[in-house]
């Protein structure tokens, strides 16, 4: 009789150690310069770091990339950027891709005839647009189907491949090229969309959002997602210089702002159980966060200040909602 | 080449009992078609089912136009849907009724064609307890046209088809239901 | 259906669904991902039950749409997979975007058809508009004119797909419910026969080939976009000859030869109706009739649409004593002359130089019965324009005036 | 670029990391200027730079890859040893690009 429970298993608990930054660079890089993101943008240090974790973990990445920053920088004929297996499909289906790759995996090695015996993990790795928005279907079913992969959601908060249209991942407020700030609406009026929260009521055994400011907290969590049995989805914040118009060099001090300010918890969900994992000790107001970035420049006008607090209390919403769910 | 249109409901089970025409047919080694008129086979609504059988292939693959026999598996039909469209005087008509085929020729105020009766009703709801009366009216087809199919040939089929599916009880029924409208249909 | 495999050839009663469903078990792909529509989802229903029962050794995935089977199939495929999928009208519409990419990256998908009419208003019977809306995706596509053709082209499909001069995506068509959901004579092969005819797969870049890292779905500028799109056209080329080639081998095995067309008494024939799919048989029968009368009538019934046997339509025309000829399509072009078959017959001719008269004839739109009258009524229309009596371009058959 | 006969079917690319032959440090307007006797070898610039741009050989920062190195200045800006005002005793300092590309 073939396997009948089908149940997602979280298959370690053990303390993950990262080795320390000296010990990582002696390890492969599975990303290549040369790829054309923008000058600072921090995309390119979170495909660093996730192939660190999965270097130090031992894991080689088959990777299904959605159409986005990320994609279409790093495979233009003929070079390519990736040193591990990577296909693009579209913009909607890095969910399907992927796991239709993880099935032929399953399949292959029932008949005896996959390529290679390494250890490979299968993730589909997509902007906040492939995610949230168009691959929100494909994503949502592919947990559902609970596949053997991880998700990984690099959010820049708008549709920056395509010239910063509003996503639902934008914050309220920010002013897009599609939502721009006027003299009538100030900005995008919708809040944010909580995905980390609807990708953990698919039941899934990990979800996890991440910076990479926080090199540390961001491979263990890499690392746990790698040694999941199951789907896990990352949410991970990736600060875009031009679409945000910040500093090239301030991308990694935004990353950190918007943890301690609470605007980007980092937190993780193991089989349905919610644990903060930072609690900022003098948690900085908002807009420390939003004074680095010209999207959110308006609200810095006389008059606008109720804009502030309005995306503070969303904050503060949010964070209470954290604690709350916490105690679950 | 001999064509059959079924009248019946939605539920009666008349595209299984045209299915299993054709699938004992070919298990003769002869050549058949089954194909329903899908379109209206919500339970209770009046639908169509059509069957081709022959010595050589059957290329065809359209609505039976001019049927050698027609079906009629539910006796409310009789008046409500064209049951004698596009028939001609050879037509034979196979039908459940508890009336004689004197009087359902009375009835229907048909001339010429040649005309089958049997109670395929009371049938069902004495052997299979339902009102599913397709099996009784193979039974009867069988009967009535002799060079179609033998009653064997069905009653292999309706073990395999429905053999797994279904307690043996229930298969005994129904291939009770098939031998007694085999023969307790009756002609002018 | 019964769950079983098949030792020894035999007939069977067989619906196309039961068929396309007995092919892709004794196919046995590594991965089948697929999305419920009507009258698509048998085929999904009975291919389950082999997945449940063990016949098969198939990763089955019930995927949230037809937009992520395919997905999911270019995945697999990549990966070096044998992936198919099954689908029907609407659903083959949702997965256009993807057709193009599954062709483009060169992936063998295979993908069984069950030909339904496209929305509005809604309909889910038979006819040709979601493969021919398909049509310049660059899928290779096969039409069937029964349950048993349509078992013989779904394991020819998987040869045609794997060879390594093709490397495309192949659709495999049959009219829906009139094929799919009717009973009809099916000889079955048995399972080592389907199985040593197609062979193992020899995978190409494999995704799972970490050892040759591989980067599948690059972006092509404007600089290189062409060469690839160039060597699609080569690949459609080199299906031409392979479907030959392997409807050939199939036909030691088989005993039935399959080409790109299929003549019908046309090598006298004065008036020809070229047609596709279910109505082929219907329009033989009606052939047979007027023959019968003394009539001199013949048909032409494409296979092949993808990649397109001009030259087979040319040669096949040219051969028969054509007066006029006739096209039949089972969907529309809105705004264009007639339907998409019709455009392509008569690109055949032109090019061969080669004018004759020819009509367009649109029939069987969301399953519309075309039956012997309305054929006969199209060989005379075809007899008309034979004549010099004035046609409208285009007729539609069985149309409530 | 190939003619079309020569191209890989399906524009599948087989060379791992080729983008390496592209040489983005042709983009840079402002460049890291990487002072050895300041670093401590924290690895933080490494860990954070975008483009891989960090050479580090034995545990050790070596130097800077201007081949890639877009210069957006993420290393100076996250260098602990690169604070304050006085540039000798920073380990990484930006420049602009023009005072080199004129020593060309």
């Amino acid at each position: 009789m073939a396997q009948i429970s089908n149940k997602p298993k979280f298959v370690t608990k053990d303390e993950i150690k990262v080795p320390p930054l000296k010990e990582l660079t002696s390890l492969r890089e599975g990303i290549a310069p040369g790829h054309r993101l923008c000058t600072g943008c921090v995309a390119g240090t979170i495909l660093r770091q996730m192939f660190m974790a999965a270097e130090a973990a031992g894991y080689t990445l088959i990777i299904a990339n959605a159409t986005g920053c990320v994609e279409v920088c790093t495979s233009i004929y003929p070079h390519t950027s990736w040193k591990v297996p990577w296909i693009h499909n579209a913009f909607e289906n890095a969910a399907a891709t992927i796991t239709g790759a993880e099935a032929a995996y399953k399949a292959l090695k029932k008949k005896g005839l996959l390529p290679s015996d390494k250890k490979v993990k299968f993730v589909a790795l997509a902007g906040d647009g492939g995610t949230y928005d168009i691959g929100f279907q494909s994503l949502s079913g592919a947990f559902e189907r609970n596949h053997d992969f991880i998700y990984v959601c690099y959010d820049n908060e708008a549709y920056m491949n395509t010239g910063i249209q509003r996503s639902s991942a934008t914050p309220r407020y920010a002013s897009t090229a599609t939502q721009p700030a006027g003299k009538v609406i100030p900005g995008k009026p919708q809040p944010k969309k909580w995905m980390p929260e609807i990708a953990a009521a698919h039941g899934i055994p990990y979800v996890a959002q991440l910076a990479p400011s926080h090199f540390n907290d961001f491979m263990k969590k890499f690392i746990k997602a790698l040694n999941t049995k199951g789907p896990s989805y990352l949410n991970i914040f990736c600060t875009c210089p031009r679409g945000w118009r910040a500093k090239e060099e301030e991308g990694i001090l935004i990353s950190k702002l918007a943890v301690e300010t609470n605007y980007w918890p980092l937190f993780e969900v193991e089989e349905g159980k919610w644990k903060i994992n930072y609690k900022p000790k003098n948690r900085k107001p908002v807009v420390e966060f939003l004074k680095k970035q010209g999207r959110f420049k308006h609200m810095f006008k006389p008059g606008n200040e109720h804009l502030i607090e309005e995306l503070q209390r969303d904050v503060d919403a949010r964070w209470e909602r954290l604690l709350k769910l916490e105690q679950l | 080449m001999i064509e059959i249109r079924w009248h019946a409901r939605g539920g009666q089970g008349a595209v299984t009992a045209s299915k299993i025409l054709a699938s004992s047919a070919i298990r003769e080694g002869k050549y058949a078609q089954s194909a329903p008129d899908y379109g209206a086979e919500r339970a209770g609504a009046p639908l169509r089912s059509f069957n081709r059988v022959s010595e050589e292939p059957i290329t065809l693959h359209c609505l039976v136009l001019h049927p050698d026999i027609v079906v009629v598996v539910d006796p409310t039909l009789l008046k409500t849907v064209p049951i004698l469209e596009g028939t001609d005087e050879n037509a034979i008509l196979v039908v459940n009724t508890d009336k004689s085929p004197a009087q359902l020729r009375e009835y229907l105020g048909v001339e010429g064609r040649k005309i089958y009766t049997v109670n395929a009703s009371q049938i069902a709801m004495e052997e299979l307890k339902k009102p599913l009366m397709n099996i009784p009216m193979l039974g009867a087809l069988v009967k009535v046209i002799e060079d179609l199919v033998s009653l064997e040939s069905v009653e292999e089929d309706i073990k395999a088809t429905f053999g797994k599916k279904i307690t043996q009880e229930l298969l005994n029924a129904n291939l009770k239901a098939l031998d007694r409208a085999y023969r307790e249909v009756k002609g002018e | 259906m019964a769950v079983t495999i098949i030792k020894e050839r035999k007939m069977v009663p067989y619906s196309g669904n039961m068929a396309a469903a007995e092919a892709l078990r004794q196919i046995n792909p590594d991965v089948v991902a697929a999305y419920p529509i009507t009258p698509q989802t048998e085929i999904m229903h009975f291919f389950a039950d082999f997945v449940a029962n063990g016949l098969v050794d198939t990763e089955l995935m019930t995927v949230e749409s037809e937009h992520s089977a395919l997905s999911a199939a270019v995945g697999a495929a990549a990966a070096g997979a044998r992936a198919m999928t099954a689908t029907a009208g609407p659903g083959l519409a949702l997965m256009w975007e993807i057709l193009g990419v599954a062709s483009g990256m060169r992936l063998p998908i295979v993908i069984a058809v069950v030909n339904r009419a496209l929305s509005a208003p809604i309909n889910i019977h038979g006819d040709h508009s979601d493969m021919m809306g398909a049509r310049d995706q660059g899928c290779i596509m096969l039409f069937s004119e029964n349950a048993e053709e349509e078992y013989d082209n779904m394991i020819q499909a998987i040869k045609i797909a794997e060879d390594e001069r093709v490397r495309l995506p192949v659709m495999v068509g049959m009219d829906g419910f009139i094929i799919s959901h009717s009973i009809e004579n099916v000889s079955l092969l048995t399972d080592d026969e389907v199985r040593e005819f197609i062979g193992t797969q020899k995978m190409m870049n494999s995704l799972l080939d970490v050892d040759n890292p591989v980067t599948h779905g690059a972006i092509a500028m404007s600089d290189s976009y062409m060469e690839f799109k160039r060597q699609q056209r080569e690949a459609m080329m080199n299906a031409y000859k392979v479907i030959r080639e392997v409807g050939e081998e199939f036909a030691a095995l088989r005993g039935r030869k399959y080409e790109h067309i299929e003549t019908y008494k046309t090598e006298d024939a004065e008036y020809i109706l070229v047609v596709m799919g279910s109505t082929a048989g219907t329009a033989k029968y009606v052939a047979d009739r007027l023959r019968e009368k003394g009539e001199k009538v013949g048909i032409i019934k494409v296979r092949t649409f993808r990649p397109f046997p001009y030259y087979d339509i040319a040669d096949a025309i040219e051969a028969s004593n054509a007066r006029a000829i006739g096209i039949m399509d089972r969907a529309e072009t809105f705004g264009g002359y007639s339907g998409p078959l019709f455009e392509e017959v008569c690109t055949a001719l032109y090019t061969r130089g080669k004018i004759y008269p020819v009509t367009g004839i649109i029939y069987g739109l969301g399953g519309r019965d075309c039956n012997i009258n309305h054929i006969e009524e199209a060989f005379d229309v075809v007899k008309k324009k034979a004549a010099g009596i004035e046609v409208p371009p285009v007729t539609y058959l069985n149309l409530k005036a | 670029m190939k003619g079309w006969k020569d191209l890989e079917i399906g524009a599948v690319i087989t060379n791992p990391g080729s983008s390496a032959e592209y040489k983005t440090g042709e983009w840079r307007a402002w460049r890291p200027v990487f002072q050895r006797e300041n670093c401590i070898d924290c690895m933080i610039c490494w860990v954070f730079c975008p483009d891989s741009s960090i050479i580090v050989e034995d545990k050790k920062v070596v130097g800077i890859d201007y081949e890639h190195c877009k210069g957006c200045g993420i290393c100076a800006f996250e260098c602990p040893k690169s604070k304050g005002d006085d540039e000798s005793k920073k380990a990484l300092v930006m420049k602009p690009e023009y005072l080199f590309r004129e020593e060309d």
